[in-house]
This record gives structure tokens, sequence and C-alpha cells, in this order.
């Protein structure tokens, strides 16, 4: 009898080591976070640059009613001080720190537009994708990479009004959102597999809390400037100031 | 001597003044009959009316036994006729103006189309009742006892109402006629096959000879519309105005209709008669006389049915009247809502698929499909042998004036119509189920086929069932009720299944519905 | 008795790792690591896919090889610009695993052997099966993908109901079509017409036309089970989503049975077709 | 009277009869024209502006009425019912009084020129349905749809003229047909390719002529050319004609296509003032004859009707290993086992000068020199290793015996201008460097690693394709 249970517990063993065998790089590991440091700055733009309006062109005719013939595309919100909107600022390759924070990331198509445009979805939660729209919608998900190729990682048909339809988040990075049936539909939203990510205000200020001391590589993304990746030392109990300017 | 001495002048004074009763009374001369006295003398003094005898046996006039077929089929030729000079009036039989002034016949002129359909289906509904007058003469055996030699004449004129019809349809010049005047100058190239067979087509063609002086050339053209037209309006016309003479003729003489040798009156017979009024009764019944005593055969008088006989005035005259009157209210009823095709201009260049013939002969194009040759002109010509044959091989003069013999005439009648049915429709099923030889064996020699195909096969079982019903029966009449009933229906099936069942590439389809559409 | 023991504890483990699914994948992540068997495995497949692939998709599997764009022209004129599969980016059109998973190995043996032949990809006829294997791992190799994520699992396909292709779940299936808003896409009548039919892109950007069912002829094979995976999975990488959570699974079969009335390929139609 | 049955029979045949006879003169005084003018003569008299207006009016007589015109052999009974036709006041009148549209009839005069000899119908029918030949009247040439009437117009009319005075539809009709490359398959006036049928007096082709199986709505010759020209395959299944339409080219070219005719108008009728023969130049004979399978030739296609590649006959590279001579002596010849007929004067009708222009204008994106010779007569070849080389390497795209074609994106190398026409040079250069724009990779140099010996050998091979049968 005791064998069978030795046997048991090696096979379980065995087992749970086989499937963590897979899994090459190690996952986040949540500690209690004393006296981490914090991340704080402001992105900015080199000079104003004109926000440009989007056309709306479609053969529906019920469409152009409904969804207006253009649109102010929101991609350069800034304001007078430069600071700008929707950049996203992540520490990168987080080994260990504070708990995910469960929050699932609603995407809603609403007036022929995606509802919010840039987001931050952390990863273990779900997508909640969501059609406002009297329209056929798809939500074709995918991770951006490098020389404009994206990797599919939903694409899922939402043809009906107030259908809703829920997706793990499983995958990480920047990901852009179309629909297929709308082209000029577009948002998009950076999956952390650490807590440690924010998006700027209308400022252009963010934070990052709780970081345990060491040094992390950070990226800066925003749609239309790029991305910058680098490095920064968090200190323990302190403050680091992170600015960065884009320049077109 | 004043009547002497009146002066010309006042006679043709008075002569001027009578001069309408003395023209009507030069026309009609004796006024309406009074007395059977008057009645038969105007049978006798009429030219229309001689023809016919003074006085009609009760059996002919009951509409029972002759069904008024031959009458209903003569009046038929006299509203074809009438029609036609009509329509003759407006036609123009050129190649480039025929198919125009049919339209104009169709479009311009007052009647013209009713008076073309009344022409059109009085001259076809003509050939379905020179059918039924046969089929009920065969039926009462009433080719026997001298009428043998009328049994031909019918058989003539049958073969020139077809050819009467089948001219007239290729008149207009429409896709119909070209096809149909190809498909008959093909019937009549058949022998071609024979010829082929045997190899010697380049010394004697005797099938592509016909065809040529059918057409007056190669093609279809205007000589073969000539042609056509010629035979149409002319030759057929007086051909068959003369036999039919003869025939009528030949009725009178062999001493009318047929009856039963034992004929019983029957109470109804009142319902078709008017009794003989007795007043100046120049035929007592109780005698007989020959009324023309170089005449062969029986009078209808001279017999000793005498007591059975009314006059013909009013009797037979009222009775051709109302068959006449029906007759033309029925075509005319017909026409009013059927109208005749007419499909587009003759185009060589655009088969009709399926290229038919007129109706009548679809079933020879249903023959002719196994053997050009057989199917053409063997076949019908055994056959109408075969008909012409019948008052000469059967002699059993005895059921003469009684619809099918007897009660045995009356089953072999009923056995052979469905064995004919039967075997007939199984013959044609297995035959477009399966094929035929050539579909077996390609390269078979056509002799063989022309010699055996369903048509011949048909043929060869249809001469053996009627054999072996006069060894059964020991009848010679059964036999050729046998024979007859079988002729008939497999006319019928046939003509069915050409019309009928026949579409594009004369392949088989339950109906019209289902053809391909094109 | 001892050593008895032993052995069967080592069979036991052994039998239960190879009913395990994991392993082979298991198997085959260890390998790429340590296992010598595995990188002979991968030349093999090198080797092959030099010889038979690489002038489409390129020695770098990034789908740039000589053979370049290749066109072809449909029967109603339009013409699709086919693009060899980029295999650096890991995402493939036909598989059985929910839109956004990686194909499972079977997909990818699945279309080396049968090939595409809408898009000209050649069947090849007479490979081993060693050898697709082989050429699939090293094809798999150029994507780190991989070695990122976790493979899901296969989408069962139950035999398609014996109604599929009926007169009434034609008529089902057309309303689905018309609710489900395929139209707009793939055209009233199926031709890849729709309205929005021009401006579809694909994850690389190059303009994409919708299928065109009159063609009769899906990439994938144009069976029943091809074209209920398509609704099911979707086609990752292109504007085709996946409908298996907008639709249960019978809808979906009767929409089936409506596109294989708009290619051409019910009974009735073969029928037809034969007179 | 007891002869009861005849005298009933009599009597009811006898009405039968009269009713009959009596619906039929019915028929004949209601017939539709009639009941038409008599509508036409009330609205003259109600609408008569003064009396004597009004008296005219009412001694309109009521009765056909015939255009006969002989030298056009037309008696066209149309103003029957359109009586309206040529009286100004009737503009705005509903069919069939309506005044003719346009200013046609003033050049026009009914009375000269009848109505079928350009609208069709049949002219002497006397009511609606026959005379417009619509459904099954069995007439050959129903009435044409007012949207390909001006193919009517281009029997008497030059171009020119058509373009300048308002028959422009044609006009576009005739370019469309001359630029979309009709004649590449199609023969007109014994000039044009071998694939289709001949075009010569196509408008003038009964409806019997066509194939009305799967057309649409009415089955006229007019649905049969328009629909034919939207979806060739849908009309005709097995149909290879490649032909695209946009918008309202189907509607031109039918215009155009119903101006084909066999008939010619008599000579008074013609109005042939400025005859523009359609320039021939190598660029206007390339569209004519080439453009509906090449299309700009830049780039090569698979083709799903032909099932097989059509090459790009206007890339750089190709005319690179090209010379105009072996050009010319492909399109001569053409290709067999393909779709490229020969253009040889005798096959195709086609001037040998014209072919000269055709291979000139194809050759005028050559850009570059000769390309560096290869001198394949230098090799000594090995044609079994040529053979594993070939199955290696080409078969995937041209087939195991070389056809190509079948879902093989490769040409037919099997044909006898590549076996016989083309030397082995001009093969060995497209194997060595390929053809840009086209999926044939370069296989020499840096390519895809053949050496000149494993090309020679292969050329070798492939020369042996002609030799089997």
């Amino acid at each position: 009898m005791k064998k069978l249970v030795f046997l048991a517990l090696v096979l379980s063993l065995f087992i749970v080591d086989t499937s963590d065998a897979r899994k090459k790089k190690k996952k986040y590991e949540v500690i209690d976070v004393t006296n981490g440091g914090s991340i704080t700055g402001t992105i900015k733009a080199a000079s104003k640059v004109d926000d440009p309006v989007m056309k709306i062109e479609t053969k529906k005719p019920d469409e152009v009613e409904f969804c207006g013939t253009e649109f102010q595309s929101n991609m350069y919100i800034i304001s007078p001080d430069l600071g700008v909107k929707n950049v996203v600022v992540a520490l990168l390759k987080v080994k260990q720190g504070k708990a995910m924070p469960e929050k699932d990331y609603v995407i809603n198509n609403l007036k022929c537009q995606f509802e919010p445009l840039v987001g931050l979805a952390f990863k273990g939660n779900n997508f909640v994708i969501k059609n406002s729209d009297a329209l056929f919608h798809n939500t074709n998900l995918g991770i951006q990479l490098k020389g404009g190729k994206k990797r599919a990682v939903y694409n899922l048909a939402l043809p009906n009004l107030n259908q809703v339809l829920k997706k793990k988040i499983k995958t990480k990075g920047v990901h852009s959102i179309k629909c297929d049936a709308h082209p000029w539909m577009r948002a998009y939203v950076y999956s952390s597999d650490s807590p440690y990510a924010a998006l700027t205000d209308d400022s252009g200020k963010f934070e990052i809390t709780d970081i345990p001391a060491g040094t992390y590589k950070v990226l800066i993304w925003h749609e239309g400037f790029g991305e910058v990746k680098q490095e920064i030392t968090v200190e323990a109990g302190q403050a680091t100031t992170l600015d960065h300017t884009f320049s077109k | 001597m004043d009547g002497t001495k009146q002066s010309g002048l006042v006679k043709f004074k008075d002569n001027l003044f009578t001069v309408k009763d003395s023209l009507l009374g030069s026309f009609i001369r004796s006024g309406a009959p009074t007395s059977d006295r008057s009645r038969t003398a105007i049978m006798f003094n009429n030219f229309f009316l001689h023809v016919q005898t003074v006085k009609t046996h009760i059996n002919t006039l009951r509409p029972s036994y002759t069904l008024g077929m031959g009458l209903i089929a003569l009046f038929l030729m006299i509203i074809a006729f009438i029609s036609g000079i009509f329509l003759m009036v407006y036609y123009n039989p050129s190649i480039e103006n025929a198919f125009n002034s049919v339209k104009d016949i169709n479009f311009v002129v007052s009647g013209g189309k009713l008076m073309r359909n009344v022409h059109k289906w009085s001259g076809e509904a003509m050939i379905i009742f020179v059918l039924f007058h046969m089929t009920r003469v065969f039926y009462t055996s009433s080719y026997l006892r001298g009428r043998e030699f009328n049994w031909l004449i019918g058989i003539v004129l049958l073969v020139l109402t077809f050819l009467l019809n089948l001219t007239g349809y290729m008149l207009p010049w429409d896709q119909l006629s070209y096809w149909a005047l190809v498909i008959v100058a093909n019937i009549i190239a058949a022998p071609l096959e024979m010829t082929d067979i045997m190899g010697v087509t380049k010394y004697f063609d005797i099938g592509g000879i016909s065809k040529e002086l059918f057409l007056g050339g190669l093609v279809p053209g205007k000589e073969a519309l000539n042609r056509v037209y010629l035979f149409h309006i002319m030759l057929l016309p007086a051909a068959i105005l003369i036999i039919l003479g003869v025939h009528f003729w030949r009725i009178r003489k062999d001493g009318g209709l047929t009856r039963p040798d034992k004929f019983d009156r029957k109470d109804t017979d009142t319902t078709y008669i008017t009794p003989p009024d007795k007043t100046g009764d120049i035929f007592p019944t109780y005698k007989t006389y020959g009324l023309m005593e170089l005449a062969k055969g029986k009078t209808p008088a001279v017999d000793n049915d005498v007591e059975n006989t009314v006059l013909s005035w009013p009797n037979l005259l009222i009775a051709e009247l109302a068959v006449m009157m029906f007759t033309l209210a029925a075509v005319v009823a017909y026409s009013f809502y059927i109208d005749a095709p007419l499909k587009e201009l003759a185009n060589p260049a655009i088969p009709e698929n399926p290229a038919k013939a007129p109706w009548y002969f679809l079933g020879l194009q249903e023959l002719v499909g196994y053997s050009a040759f057989m199917g053409g002109q063997g076949i019908p010509m055994a056959a109408l042998l075969g008909l012409a044959l019948i008052p000469f091989l059967d002699r059993e003069s005895e059921h003469t004036g009684i619809w099918f013999s007897n009660k045995q005439g009356l089953t072999v009648t009923i056995i052979s119509f469905i064995v004919g049915t039967v075997g007939l429709i199984g013959t044609l099923a297995f035959t477009i189920q399966y094929g035929w030889f050539r579909n077996w064996w390609p390269n078979i020699p056509q002799i063989v086929i022309v010699m055996i195909n369903p048509g011949t096969i048909w043929l060869g079982f249809v001469m053996i069932w009627s054999l072996a019903t006069i060894k059964i029966t020991g009848s010679t009449r059964m036999g050729a009720i046998a024979l007859f009933t079988i002729f008939l229906v497999s006319y019928i099936i046939l003509t069915y299944t050409g019309t009928v069942l026949r579409g594009p590439n004369w392949d088989f389809f339950w109906s019209q519905s289902e053809w391909p559409i094109h | 008795m001892r050593v008895f023991k032993i052995l069967a504890l080592f069979m036991a483990i052994a039998l239960l790792l190879i009913s395990s699914p994991d392993f082979i994948s298991a198997q085959d992540e260890d390998a790429e690591y340590d296992d010598a068997a595995y990188e002979a495995l991968l030349e093999k497949g090198k080797e092959y896919y030099n010889a038979r692939c690489e002038a489409c998709h390129g020695a770098d599997g990034d789908g740039k090889g000589f053979v370049d764009i290749i066109r072809v022209s449909e029967k109603n004129g339009r013409v699709l610009e086919i693009y060899p599969r980029d295999f650096t980016v890991g995402v493939y059109k036909f598989r059985s695993t929910a839109t956004g998973c990686l194909p499972d190995d079977k997909d990818l043996m699945g279309t080396v052997k049968r090939g595409i032949t809408k898009s000209l990809m050649p069947p090849q006829d007479n490979i081993s099966s060693e050898e697709t294997e082989a050429v699939v791992e090293y094809v798999k190799s150029f994507s780190e993908r991989y070695e990122e994520e976790d493979p899901c699992d296969q989408i069962s396909v139950a035999d398609p109901p014996v109604w599929v292709a009926s007169e009434k779940s034609i008529e089902k299936g057309k309303k689905i079509y018309k609710d489900m808003k395929c139209w707009e896409c793939h055209g009233d009548l199926g031709k890849g017409d729709g309205p929005k039919s021009n401006d579809i892109t694909d994850d690389w950007g190059k303009r994409l036309l919708p299928f065109n069912f009159v063609t009769g002829e899906l990439k994938r094979g144009s069976t029943a089970e091809n074209v209920y995976m398509t609704f099911t999975a979707g086609l990752d990488g292109t504007g085709m989503p996946s409908y298996q959570d907008t639709l249960n699974e019978e809808d979906r079969w009767h929409l089936v049975s409506y596109t294989l009335k708009l290619m051409g390929l019910t009974e009735s139609d073969k029928k037809t077709a034969s007179h | 009277m007891h002869s009861r049955f005849y005298l009933s029979l009599l009597l009811i045949s006898s009405l039968v009869l009269m009713m009959f006879i009596g619906m039929g003169v019915y028929r004949e005084m209601t017939s539709e024209w009639k009941t038409y003018q008599t509508e036409y003569k009330n609205m003259l008299v109600r609408n008569a502006e003064d009396d004597a207006a009004r008296k005219r009016a009412e001694k309109l007589e009521i009765g056909l009425r015939q255009n006969y015109v002989a030298s056009l052999n037309k008696s066209d009974r149309c103003m029957s019912c359109h009586i309206g036709v040529e009286n100004p006041y009737m503009a705005k009148a509903d069919q069939p009084f309506t005044l003719h549209s346009g200013d046609y009839i003033e050049n026009h005069p009914v009375d000269k020129f009848g109505c079928t000899i350009c609208h069709y119908g049949q002219g002497r029918a006397t009511n609606k349905k026959e005379a417009h030949g619509k459904g099954h009247t069995h007439w050959d040439y129903p009435i044409i749809p007012t949207k390909y009437i001006q193919s009517a117009c281009a029997k008497c009319h030059d171009y020119k003229m058509l373009q300048e005075e308002g028959a422009e539809l044609v006009v576009k009709g005739e370019k469309l047909f001359r630029e979309k490359g009709c004649r590449g398959c199609h023969k007109l006036n014994g000039v044009g390719g071998d694939l289709g049928k001949a075009l010569d007096g196509i408008g003038s082709k009964p409806r019997a002529y066509y194939a009305m199986k799967h057309v649409v709505g009415e089955h006229t010759a007019y649905n049969w050319i328009k629909q034919h020209f939207d979806d060739p395959r849908a009309i005709v299944p097995t149909s290879e004609m490649r032909v695209f339409m946009e918008e309202d080219e189907s509607d031109l070219l039918t215009t155009y296509i119903f101006s084909i005719r066999e008939e010619e108008m008599p000579s008074k009728y013609r109005f042939l003032k400025n005859i523009v023969t359609p320039p021939r130049d190598g660029e206007s004979l390339y569209k004519m004859f080439c453009v509906a399978c090449h299309g700009s030739g830049k780039i090569s296609v698979y083709d799903e009707i032909f099932d097989r590649t059509i090459p790009a006959i206007t890339n750089p590279p190709f005319l690179r290993s090209a010379d105009n001579k072996t050009i010319k002596n492909i399109v001569m010849e053409g290709r067999g086992g393909t779709q490229m007929t020969s253009w040889k004067t005798t096959a195709s009708g086609l001037k040998e000068e014209d072919v000269d222009k055709i291979v000139e204008y194809v050759a005028s994106s050559r850009t570059y020199e000769r390309p560096e010779p290869f001198n394949y007569l230098e090799f000594q070849t090995n044609i079994d290793s040529g053979m594993r080389l070939y199955n290696n390497r080409c078969s995937y795209c041209h087939g195991k015996e070389g056809k190509g074609g079948n879902r093989q994106l490769g040409i037919n190398l099997k044909n006898s201008t590549v076996q016989q026409v083309l030397d082995p040079e001009f093969l060995a250069l497209t194997i060595r460097d390929g053809r840009e724009g086209t999926p044939m990779p370069s296989f020499g140099g840096d390519g895809l690693g053949l050496s000149d010996q494993n090309i020679a050998d292969v050329v070798a091979y492939v020369k042996t394709f002609g030799k089997k049968k």
C-alpha cells in the first residue's frame, strides 16, 4: 500500500514537472513588496503634432449614416505643455513583484470605433469584447511584430447588437485590434505579464509604484511616435524619474 | 288567233314581268315536296341529290351504326376546300413571300386567322375521321359483297388525305414547314439505305433521284415550294374529287351502306326517321324494284327488307344537314380557340430540335429512327398492302353489317388490343432503354439492322399473331380483326410516342415539360 | 521480488507517460535542447524544405523566396495575389484549434501533404510520414511562438449530421448567412464581392479577397467538415473571424449546408451538373 | 316531325355556329389596334384647340396603318397602335401614342424608314405581344431594348458621325471591342483567333441560334449576349471566354455586337462620309489581339479558366532573353497544347506586317542589352543528371512530363514551340536568370544554386520531351 502511494506521488511529481518543463521562461512570481521604489515621469512630444482626421469609406449606405464620413483620430492628444496622452510605459521581464491586478479588459465596439483607444490589460484576466452597434463587427486582435506584421490572437465575430464575448488574456505585448469589416476601426492594448505598466494621462504623466529594487528594461510605446526601450534602475523606497520626449 | 297575233313586244312584256317567277321556277323546278311522290321525284331530278337513293334503309340512319364518320370526313373536306380557296386568294407561293403572306392572312385579312385555323384543323381532322370511317367500315365487315373495290379506293383516299395535309403543312415556309419538308425528302430518299447496302448507289440512285424530283433540286427551295403548292391546290384536290366521286358511285352501285342480313327495327328508330306519308305513295312497301336493270349487286329496294326503308327526303337529308352543321360548328369552335401553329421563318442554318414531321407521320418517323428504308417505306408499304388485301383474304361475308361480327369478334378485338398495346409499348420501352444492335455491336452491317429492327420485328409479330388467330378460331374474319386492331393500335401508339414522348435529338421524355430548355 | 516491483513501477510510469497527450510535446521541447535525435530530425526537415519549399517560402521561412507573389486569376477575373506563407510569425489559417492558437502538428502535416491547389502549392504526394514530420518541425522552428505558447487542444468535429445539405437546412443556413452578415464580405451570392470585400487586409498588411464560394474550391479542401472547421476556428491572420462563440454547433452546420449549396457541392447540384 | 335526334343536332349545331361566328366578328371589331385608335381619336377630339382641329380629328379614319418600304422590304404596321409617333402634340402622351423621342424622326421619317429597321420586332403583326415579339411568339427578332438601340444606327452611319451626333454608346462599344482583345479569339471579317466562334453577322442570328438554357429572364438574344458578357460561364458552362466587365461595359459591347449584321443596307440609306479606319499601330493591334489573355503582359497570372499560367510577355527579363525573331516565331506558330493559337496569315487572317508591329510593340519595353551569353553548345550535357535535377527542382511547377497546367504553375514545356522554335540557349538563359515578375525563379548563380553545367543538363532533358509521344 505504501508503495502504491509512493508510486502515485512520484507520478504526480513527474507530471507536474513535465508541464513545468515546457515553460522555459519562469512565471511571474508574486512576493510581498516592502519598501519598493517607484517610477514617475512625463512623456512629451518635441513639438505639437496635428491630430489627423480620418476618413470613413464604406459601400454600405446605412453605415455612412451610422458611422459618419470622418472622425478625429485621437492619435496625438498633446497637452499645451506638450505632454502626450495614451503612451504605454511598462517594465519588461519582471520576474517578481506585487500581485497582478484582477480586472477584465473591456473592448467595446461603439459607434464604429473601439472604446478605449489605448489601454492596459493584465495577463490572466479576460478580454471582455462587446458589440454596442447594430452592425457586424469582428474583433481581430493580434500582437504587433516587427516589420508591420501581426500575430493573430483572437479573431472573433460579433454580428449582433449587445453581444458579449469573454476571452482569456494569454499573450503579452502591444496588441493591435482591428475590425476587418470596418477598416478604419483601430485600438491598441498593452497586455502586461507584470503589474508594472502605466498609461499617461492628459498631461503626459504616469506613475508606477511598488517596484522591487533592481534594474529593469522599460518600454515606452505610442501609436504614432513608435516605441523606445530604455534601462532604468529603481532603488528601494525612492521615486525614479523617467522622462522621454518623442520627436517625429 | 288572238294569241298568235299578240305582238312580240307584249310577249316580251309579259315575260319580263314574270321573269322572277319563271327564273325561280327553273331553279326550283318542283318546289318544296309535299308528297312521297314529289319527295321521290326531287331525289331523281336533282343533280346533287341523285347520287343518293330515293329510299334509305333505317340501318343507315342509325347513328350508332355509321357514327357519321364518312360524312364528317366528307364535310371536313368541303370545309377545307372552301376555306382553302379563301386562303389561296392571299397566299403567295414564293419563298420570299410565302411566310409574309401567311403572316398577313393572320394579321391583316379580316377573319383570315380564323379561316386559316379552320383550314388547318378541318384538314387535320379529316385524317382522323377518314381513319375512323375506315375503322367503322372494317369492324362492320363492310368491305365485302362487291365492296372490295371500294375498300381499295378508300385506301387510296386515305393516302390522298395524308398527302394533302402534308403538302399543306409545307406551304407557310416557316421552320415547321421547312424541316418537315427536309424529313419528308429524306423519307423519300430512304431507298438510298438499301442501294448503299447493295453498293449500287453510284449507278442506280433511286432514292436520291426521287428526292431530287420531289424537291426540284438537292435542297429544299423555291422549286420544292412550287411543286408542293401545285400538288396541294391542284393535283391532289383534283385526284381526291375524282376518286371520291368513284367512291360514292360505288356505294350506290354496291347497294348502299351495309346492314345485317337479319335486320330488326327498334322502338328507338323513330328518333331518327320520319315514317312515310302515305299520300301518293309510289313505293308500296310490298313491292320491290330494280331501278337500274344493268346494275349488278343489290339496290336497297331490291331486297326483302323493303319495309325497313324510308324516304331519303327528308330522312337522309336532314341527317346529312345536321352532321354538316355539327362538323362546321365543331371546326369553327375549335378554330376560334386554338390557333394554327406558325413558327419562325424557315432558316436552313438552324435545324429545329427535334425536327419533326407533322404529327400524323410521327409514327413513321419513330420507325425511321430504326431504319430509314424500313420505317419510311418498307413498313408503311407493307401496312398499306396488308390493309388493301384484307377483303381478298377474308371472304366470310356472313358478318356483314354487324359491329365486330359476333361475340368472338369482340373478344378477338379486345385481346388484340391488349396484346398490341402491351407488346408494342414493351418493344418501344426495350428499345428506348437498351438501344438496338448499333448500340451493342457498333460494327454490325447495316443490312442486319434494316432487316431486323423493332419495326420489322413488330410487323412479323403482327403477321404471326393474325395467322395464329385464324388458326385458333378457324375464321379468316377473326384474323382480319386481329390484324386491323393491331394496325390501329400501332398507329396510335407510334404516333403518340413520336409526338409527345420524343424530344430534342429524338431522345425520350415523358412530356414536353421535361425537355431541356433551349 | 523487489526487482519485479521496481520494474512494474517503471512500466507504469512509461505507460502513463505514453497515454498522456502532453508527452510528445514535452519530448519535443526537451529535445530542442538536448536531444540529438531532434537535431537530426530538424536537419532532415531542412534538407527537404530547401529542396521543395525554399523557392517559394524562402530560406528563412519568411515567405520571400525567389518565386515571390503568385497571381491566380479566378474565373470571374478576380486576381488573387498569393504570398507564400511567412512562417516566422507562426500564424496559420488551417487549424483545428481555437482562434489565436497554434495549429496542431497534424494540421500542418495535412497541409503539407495535401498542398493548397487553389494557391498552387503543390501536393506532396510521395512524401513519407517521417519526412512530413521533419519538415513540419523545421517549419515550426522558424517562429519563436512555439517556444512561448502552449499548444491548444484540437477541436473535435463529429461526423456531419445527416441533414446537412438538405433543403430545409440550406434555408436555415441562408438565414444565418444573412443574419451573421457573411454577405458583407462574401456577397449576397457568395461571389466574394460584398460591400466590404475591397477593404480587407491580412496581418501582413496585404490586401485580401474574401472567398468566392462559386469557385467551389475551398483552400483547405472542399468538404463539409473543413467548412465547419473554418467557421469554428476562423482563419487566423485574415479577416475571417471565429464563430465558435457566436453560433451554436447546429447553426454552424446549417451554415455549412448553405455554403455547400453556394459552392455547388450538394447532391442535387451534382445531379443537375451531370445532366 | 319524328327525326328528333337529327333535328335537335341540327338546331344546336347551328346555334353554336352562329354564336362562334358572332364572337369572331366581335373579336375583329374590338381588336387591340382599333381600341387604341379610337382612344387616340377621342383624345385628339377632346384636346383640339379650335374647331378646325376638332373637325380634322373627327375625320380621322380608323383603320390599319402600314408603312411599306420597298427597298428595305419592310411592311411595318406599328403605327396602327403607335399612331401619334409623328405628332408633336403627343410628346407627353403615354405609350402607345407618344411622340418618338429625340429628333431622330426628323431625319428618319417613318414613311421612308419604317420602324423595325431600327427597333426590330414583328412589323407585320397587329397585336402588341406578337409585334414586340416577346414571349413565345416565334419571332426571331424581338423588339430591341432601348439601351441597345444604337446598334441600329451603325448599320448606316460611320463612327465619326455616330460619335458626334448622339450615338456614342455604339462607338464606345466598338472601341471596347477593339481594346478588350475580342479578336484574340473571335474572327470578324476573317481576321482573328480560333478559340471562339466567328462573329460575322452575329447580330442577325435568330433566337434559336443561342442556347438559352441558363439565361435569366426573357430568352432573347439580347439577354443572352448581355448575360454572357457579364458572366460567360453562367450562360455557357464550358466557356473559356476571358472577359471581365466593369459597370456598363457589357451593355456597350452588347450594343456593338448587335451592330454586326449580315444584311447590308441599300446604298441610298447608308450615310458613310467619314470612315475613319481604326489605328493599326502596334499598341492597337496588341490590344485587339493579345490583351484578352495577356493583359498588360507585365505579370504572369495563373488562369483558372485556361487552367494554366498565362506568361508575362512584356516584362523586361523575358525580352532580355528573347529577341524579336524568337517572339515573332512564337506568335506565328502559336504554342501547341495551349490556348495560344497560331497567328500566321493562313490561320488568323492577320497580315505578317501586323505581326511585326505587334512584336515591335511587345519588345518596346526591352530595357537591357542581351544578357551574358550562356553558350549552351559548349557544354557536354548529361540527360540523366538533367532528369534528376528536373524532377527535383522543376517538376513541382512544370509537371513530371513538362505539361504544366492543371494546377501547376509552370508553363507547358512539351509544346512544339518550346521544343522546336526556341533554341536551347534561350531556355538555358531563362533557367539561369529566371523571370522577374513571374514565379520563375533564377536557378543560376546566387539563386537556387544550379551550376551552368546543371542548367545545361536540365535544358537537354527538357528538350527530350518533344521526342516522347
